[in-house]
């Protein structure tokens, strides 16, 4: 480990911060623009390369009659569905992966590997294929434009990746300590929810945040299963990308709606940190 | 162990999602043998005409698949290599870590459909900050309509949107491995790179593996990014599987037909993510 | 009082894991298990314990089908050669899970969870988490746990194989005692373990298993002095019992040209056949009077070498109560203690044992 | 012609007086405050009669602010004047057919007003309720100026209601063009004279001549021309304006996009293929990243003041003469350019004279879903929509995205007054759109036809590779030719057949 490799790794390092925060910085800049500072080539320091404004901010809690776009609404929306979609998810997903991992399931020729494949295969499938598919359904079942609907959608997205992790997870759970707990005189409910759940938090935790994140971040099924009652963030979001383009007020929106999951990153990393993910994720 | 609960364990899940699926793959299949499209919006039956039309008569479609191959793979490889550089590099001792750990895993929080309406106008040809800089030195690449760097521009965010995943799952992997195996490396003497080759990568092989394979699993649906940055242009240049089908469905209406589509590429998904799925293994535990 | 199993049987794919398993087995003793690993001990157990469900066979306890009740129904406890506990819970509440989960009194159950703790040693670490045990002292929770259910059967599944030796000696000792006051306080104690010695010091009886399969069942000392076959001598033994073949003719055993003895007393009455004849590594010494050997590898063991001799065909590994060096490939003349040697037949079968003569 | 100037007057006069004084709805809606409530069928007043209340109305709109910021706006004020509860989705552009089509086929109608654009009508036409005759016999309606009521109508039933205005015309900068000192710089290196366009090969040479230097010494580098040409993204819409003065032959009836006896595409004929290469030339004089320039792109860039040239909707004219821009007052208006050749497909052969044809392009339209509950709320409020208070203001903010459409609307004074257009600059502006509204007779309609979608995705992605440089204008095109015909084949040429000799009708009929 000579002087060598060290300076290259902070060089690396710092490079690829750079690159992280980039499109940030820009995001941050341009959210303080107007037409004129936009529109004469790249700026980048208010007061110094334009003279800033509050629109883009302002517009985020205006209502469109007056140019903005109101996410006010669809961010909690979005906070709601993609909440209960990874909590049905995870509570199902991890009943259904621990089966997986504990029991043996024969039908015909399928074996638990092709179940727990079943599962995962989902998440091959673009959104493409099924959204159509889906607004039928929906439709007749009443439940199109209404968070019921979309939140049975992410059931669908999310519950593939809840099983993924979960059954890696209890994989790695000695399984004597459920049967430990069945000697103990539990029945396997109850092993499961005094023993098994207890000592699952860690692969909760990374399952809820993968749930959390490939629901915060889908935009294909909101965008077509939804009309004006429910509106979720992405979807208002891109609803500012018209033939011209407010880039102030789309950055400023798009800084909003990173904000949340920024904070679900700390948390990784202080679970990371401590050591109590590391087992969930191996 | 065995026991008749276990159904009540699988069985909720289980059937949920096939409760929700089994609507939409059936009407996807049924759709593809129907010539379902604006003007005739019926479930008619039309035989295999569609898959006939598809197997013989669309290069287009195959075209996007060799180009899905090549974005896919070429992302997937730079987010491994990128996010196992990164995550050895704040694995030990270095100032700020926890700072670069939680920064390296912030992109994977963002919208892809939002950054990418940000990276639009990052790379936007003549009022965006890359080539006002680059034009100090007097390039102005063409980012989004050179058929070739419109191909590299949509690699690079999905790099900087997804190598954090990568990166996540390797540290955490990295963060739980045994002492052992280090400790008898350097007893042995062995240099950081001898060390590396012979103990972290094979150590990191299966959860490698893991990683590679769900990688591809969601980068070969890559959509988002196609749709706000290109369009599929500039021509068909980063026209992907997923964009041909909703070209095809969304934006022409040819239903029937994009359900051919789509039933075809599903397949063809799963065929060849298995045959990856095994190839991996085989080579990357060769060593153990 | 007694667990009776008949004919359990299981098979995944082709193997065996359970092969028409059937024995006795009463309370205030203790039972131990032995056999190689995979040879179905844990399975054994686990079946026992009502983990694992047999294909055929049943399990009968004081009379009642004991393989209809689900294991949380059954009055049994486990320890695993795994350090297996609660991690999320202190070691009192692991010590107390049990009992909660039967719904006894608060009290009640700190006094009994009290007295198991010090009855492994634990006192004073109630409040402590598992992680931050040591392998022994999580193996000592485990067996409180066990204890303190006061269980009718009580299965060890060699529990101290995950233990450094010096560890495993102490821990052997101690558990001795109490393995010994918790038979007799009238339940089945079932301990499984691939270590001869460990079997041989617990007494009580043994059961030597092998591909699913009871070889043999008897006490310690009947098991010890009459292995019912070349493999239960192999198991039973450590290092296991040398197996050689020979020949008898003419009131002597012909292993090669050189090596011939005279027959042992209690084998006068072997008929001239081929057999395998075994000895136990103790029985083979070092003396000028032997038969040359060639030395393939000697190994230091505390205060024992082995030696593993060849001599053409024949291998086999002697026992010196000392430490020496030897070279490689040195010569040496080693002496069979005829008065300790086996005869089985081809087939495996006890022909002839030195403590009970002709079978 | 005469009736048309008559009435005009009458209404301009009207206008001028609603000026003069606030009223208490201009009060009430600051949004009117330059005229005040306009006395009509939909007016201020006429809703504020109405009652709604308790009910709902949904639109489906365009994202904010192009149409997405005048519908919403409206429809607060709507809701303000009869009560009802109206709720608007925003959509983008390349979405709005799908997202209002998705449900139509499903059977279901989330929406009782869809936004979209005149060539979906034949596809959406059976899921629209025609305008009944009280909206279509009132004096708003006759207003509207013969081409944007012919785009509006199916089969002489009108199926979407007007809201804004559309063409595609030449916008170039004023201060460029009329120099003196580039005229004579232009004479003297070129030999041709620097004039407004008259033709696609002088415009495309002045675009190469004024591109990739100072211009306009603001320190910035400036550019000959913007137009549209990312892919998907209404490109269609700019090859067919460079398209028609090639290929509408005035002595040739029958179909400008397919010959109507056989339903043949004729878009690889020489005419295109000519105007696909010029195309291909102008990538040489557009902005940095041109190629991939979208509507927004176009506008930002002309009405920024970075080229020279533009030519397709209003949009980025209104943005250059907004009171914010650096080029206001400098940028000046003329009908698309012609060609001095157009191909003639009886004779096989270029007819050598000057021709010109507008092209009445592809607009934005609304209309009203059949499944929705009130039509008569959901018509009013089209209706209001269009008056001609909202309307006068609408026109008057460049990023709302409406665009004149009335005979009242080409009135110099008007943007003289309201606007502080240079008069000069606002006469050019009304007298040319005028004449294209309702002068012209060699005109071309919007191909609208069912499949709309596919034919001109097939146009987008062939032209794109021809501009990318994949193809040759000339394989290009034959590769979208074979295209359309094996759509015509999936569809039936008797169903399009059916569907194209409407628009041919029209074109033919002068």
């Amino acid at each position: 480990m000579g002087l060598l490799y060290t300076c290259l790794k902070y060089l690396v390092v710092s490079l690829w911060s750079i690159f992280v925060i980039a499109p940030f910085l820009w995001a941050i800049s341009t959210s303080f623009k107007d037409f004129q500072s936009v529109t004469n080539g790249a700026t980048y320091i208010p007061w110094v390369d334009f003279e800033p404004t509050l629109e883009g901010w302002r517009a985020l809690w205006k209502s469109p009659a007056k140019g903005g776009v109101d996410i006010v609404e669809p961010f909690f929306n979005s906070i709601f569905v993609t909440c209960a979609g990874s909590l049905i998810s995870i509570l199902l997903g991890t009943l259904a992966a621990y089966a997986l991992s504990r029991f043996t399931f024969k039908a015909g020729f399928i074996r638990n590997s092709d179940i727990t494949f079943f599962f995962i295969s989902q998440r091959i499938m673009p959104p493409v294929v099924l959204a159509i598919p889906f607004f039928i359904m929906l439709g007749k079942f009443a439940l199109l434009d209404t968070l019921l609907g979309l939140i049975v959608v992410y059931i669908v997205l999310l519950m593939p990746i809840a099983v993924w992790i979960m059954v890696d997870f209890f994989n790695k759970v000695p399984r004597e300590i459920d049967e430990t707990a069945l000697i103990d005189g539990c029945n396997p409910y109850q092993a499961f929810y005094k023993v098994v759940l207890p000592n699952s938090i860690p692969g909760i935790i990374v399952a809820g945040m993968f749930c959390l994140i490939f629901g915060w971040t889908d935009f294909f099924f909101s965008f077509i299963l939804t009309f004006t009652e429910v509106q979720l963030l992405p979807v208002a979001i891109v609803a500012l990308n018209s033939s011209i383009t407010p880039w102030w007020s789309l950055s400023a929106a798009a800084l909003v709606s990173v904000a949340p999951l920024i904070a679900v990153a700390f948390v990784v990393e202080r679970y990371l940190s401590k050591g109590n993910l590391s087992g969930a994720l191996k | 162990m065995n026991f008749k609960h276990k159904y009540l364990f699988l069985l909720p899940g289980l059937l949920v999602l096939l409760g929700i699926l089994i609507f939409p793959i059936g009407f996807t299949v049924r759709l593809s043998l129907s010539s379902w499209d604006s003007f005739y919006p019926a479930l008619d039956f039309i035989g295999l005409d569609n898959y006939v039309r598809l197997f013989t008569d669309d290069k287009r479609f195959w075209e996007a698949f060799g180009r899905l191959s090549l974005l896919s793979l070429t992302t997937v490889f730079l987010q491994y290599v990128i996010g196992f550089s990164l995550a050895l590099m704040v694995w030990k001792e270095i100032v700020f870590q926890r700072f670069f750990r939680v920064l390296f895993l912030i992109p994977m929080m963002t919208t892809p459909v939002i950054m990418t309406v940000i990276w639009r106008t990052f790379f936007h040809e003549s009022l965006g900050p890359v080539n006002d800089l680059l034009s100090y030195f007097d390039v102005t690449p063409l980012w989004l309509s050179s058929e070739l760097l419109a191909k590299f521009t949509v690699i690079l965010v999905e790099v900087w949107q997804w190598t954090p995943f990568m990166f996540l799952l390797l540290l955490a992997g990295l963060l739980s491995l045994p002492k052992e195996p280090f400790l008898a490396a350097s007893i042995d003497g062995a240099g950081p790179i001898r060390t590396f080759v012979y103990v972290t990568f094979p150590l990191m092989a299966p959860i490698s593996i893991g990683a590679i394979i769900i990688r591809l699993i969601e980068a070969s649906k890559i959509m988002d990014t196609v749709y706000v940055l290109t369009s599929g242009g500039p021509g068909t240049a980063t026209e992907t599987s997923s964009f041909y089908i909703f070209i095809k469905g969304l934006r022409e209406f040819q239903f029937g037909y994009s359900a051919a589509l789509s039933f075809t590429y599903l397949i063809i998904m799963i065929i060849s993510l298995t045959i990856i799925a095994k190839i991996l293994v085989k080579l990357m535990v060769r060593g153990n | 009082m007694s667990l009776i199993a008949s004919n359990l049987c299981l098979k995944a794919d082709t193997e065996y894991h359970l092969n028409d398993v059937c024995f006795e087995m009463s309370k205030g003793e203790i039972y131990t298990i032995i056999g190689r690993t995979l040879a179905g001990k844990t399975t054994l157990l686990k079946t026992i314990a009502g983990l694992i469900a047999p294909d055929s066979g049943t399990l009968n306890l004081d009379g009642s089908d004991f393989g209809r009740i689900p294991v949380w129904k059954r009055e049994v406890a486990m320890v695993y050669q795994q350090f297996i506990n609660y991690p999320h819970l202190s070691v009192y509440e692991n010590v107390a899970f049990p009992l909660k989960q039967r719904g006894i009194l608060k009290t009640e159950i700190h006094n009994r969870v009290m007295k198991s703790l010090l009855q492994v040693g634990l006192e004073g670490f109630e409040e402590r988490k598992i992680q931050a045990l040591s392998g022994g002292q999580q193996q000592r929770v485990a067996l409180a746990r066990s204890l303190v259910k006061e269980a009718n059967i009580v299965l060890l599944d060699e529990p101290l194989v995950n233990l450094d030796y010096k560890l495993r000696e102490q821990l052997r000792e101690e558990f001795r005692n109490i393995f010994t006051a918790k038979a007799s306080e009238d339940a089945i104690l079932i301990y499984s373990s691939t270590d001869p010695v460990e079997a041989m010091q617990l007494g009580g009886q043994i059961l030597v298993m092998d591909e699913g399969r009871i070889l043999q069942q008897g006490n310690a000392k009947a098991v010890y002095e009459n292995p019912s076959s070349a493999k239960v001598s192999q198991i039973t033994n450590d290092p296991a019992m040398n197996l050689f073949e020979g020949t008898v003719a003419e009131g002597k055993i012909i292993l090669s040209p050189q090596i011939q003895f005279d027959l042992p007393r209690h084998c006068q009455e072997l008929p001239p056949e081929k057999y395998n004849f075994g000895l136990r590594a103790a029985a083979i010494t070092l003396d000028e009077g032997g038969f040359p050997f060639t030395i393939e590898l000697s190994e230091i063991s505390g205060s024992e070498t082995f030696l593993h001799l060849k001599h053409e065909h024949v291998k086999v590994v002697g026992l010196l109560d000392s430490v020496q060096n030897f070279n490689m490939g040195e010569t040496v003349m080693a002496r069979f203690d005829t008065t300790h040697l086996y005869a089985f037949a081809t087939d495996g079968t006890l022909k002839s044992s030195p403590y009970s003569g002709m079978k | 012609m005469k009736r048309t100037y008559i009435s005009l007057l009458a209404v301009s006069v009207a206008l001028m007086g609603g000026t003069a004084q606030a009223d208490k709805w201009s009060d009430q809606f600051p949004h009117i405050k330059n005229t005040g409530d306009i006395a009509g069928e939909c007016s201020y007043e006429a809703m504020s009669q109405k009652d709604y209340s308790g009910q709902k109305l949904t639109i489906n709109t365009h994202a904010v602010p192009v149409m997405g910021e005048p519908t919403a706006l409206h429809a607060e004020q709507f809701s303000a004047l009869t009560g009802a509860e109206v709720n608007v989705i925003h959509t983008p552009a390349g979405d709005l057919y799908s997202k209002a089509m998705v449900p139509f086929q499903a059977g279901q109608a989330p929406y009782d007003i869809v936004f979209g654009f005149s060539n979906f009508i034949r596809d959406w036409k059976q899921y629209l309720e025609p305008v009944p005759a009280k909206y279509v016999n009132m004096a708003q309606m006759k207003d509207v100026t013969q081409s944007h009521i012919d785009v509006n109508t199916w089969d002489g039933e009108m199926i979407q209601f007007p809201i804004d205005g559309d063409r595609h015309y030449l916008k170039y900068r004023k201060d460029v063009i009329d120099n003196p000192e580039y005229q004579a710089k232009y004479k003297a290196e070129t030999g041709n004279e620097l004039r407004i366009p008259q033709t696609w090969k002088e415009y495309g040479e002045m675009a190469a001549f004024f591109n990739d230097w100072d211009w306009d010494n603001d320190g910035e580098l400036e550019y000959g021309s913007a137009e549209v040409m990312k892919k998907d993204d209404l490109m269609f819409a700019a090859f067919f304006s460079r398209s028609v003065a090639y290929s509408k032959n005035p002595r040739v009836k029958g179909g400008f996009f397919f010959d109507l006896e056989t339903m043949e595409p004729l878009i690889n004929g020489p005419g295109f293929v000519e105007a696909l290469g010029d195309w291909v030339e102008a990538t040489k004089y557009v902005p940095p990243g041109g190629i991939n320039f979208g509507l927004g792109d176009e506008i930002n860039s002309f009405g920024g003041g970075q080229t020279l040239f533009s030519f397709s909707w209003d949009d980025a004219f209104v943005a250059a003469m907004q009171d914010d821009s650096p080029i206001k007052n400098k940028v000046g208006v003329a009908p698309l350019p012609g060609s001095n050749r157009v191909w003639n497909r009886d004779s096989d052969a270029w007819d050598d004279t000057y021709n010109q044809a507008p092209y009445i392009v592809w607009g934005w339209t609304a209309a009203v879903a059949k499944k929705s509950e009130n039509h008569e709320m959901a018509f009013d409020y089209l209706c209001f929509f269009a008056n001609d208070a909202n309307h006068q203001a609408d026109i008057a903010i460049g990023r709302f995205g409406v665009n004149p459409f009335k005979k009242s609307d080409f009135v110099a004074d008007l943007y003289v007054e309201r606007q502080g257009w240079d008069p000069e600059i606002a006469k050019q502006y009304a007298d040319t759109l005028m004449e294209m509204e309702e002068g012209s007779t060699n005109r071309v309609f919007p191909l609208r036809v069912p499949g709309v979608f596919q034919f001109n995705s097939a146009i987008a992605t062939g032209t794109a590779k021809a501009l990318a440089g994949q193809l040759s204008p000339q394989e290009a095109l034959d590769e979208v030719a074979a295209e359309w015909t094996k759509i015509v084949d999936r569809i039936g040429a008797d169903t399009i057949r059916e569907a194209y000799a409407k628009g041919v009708a029209l074109e033919d009929a002068e």
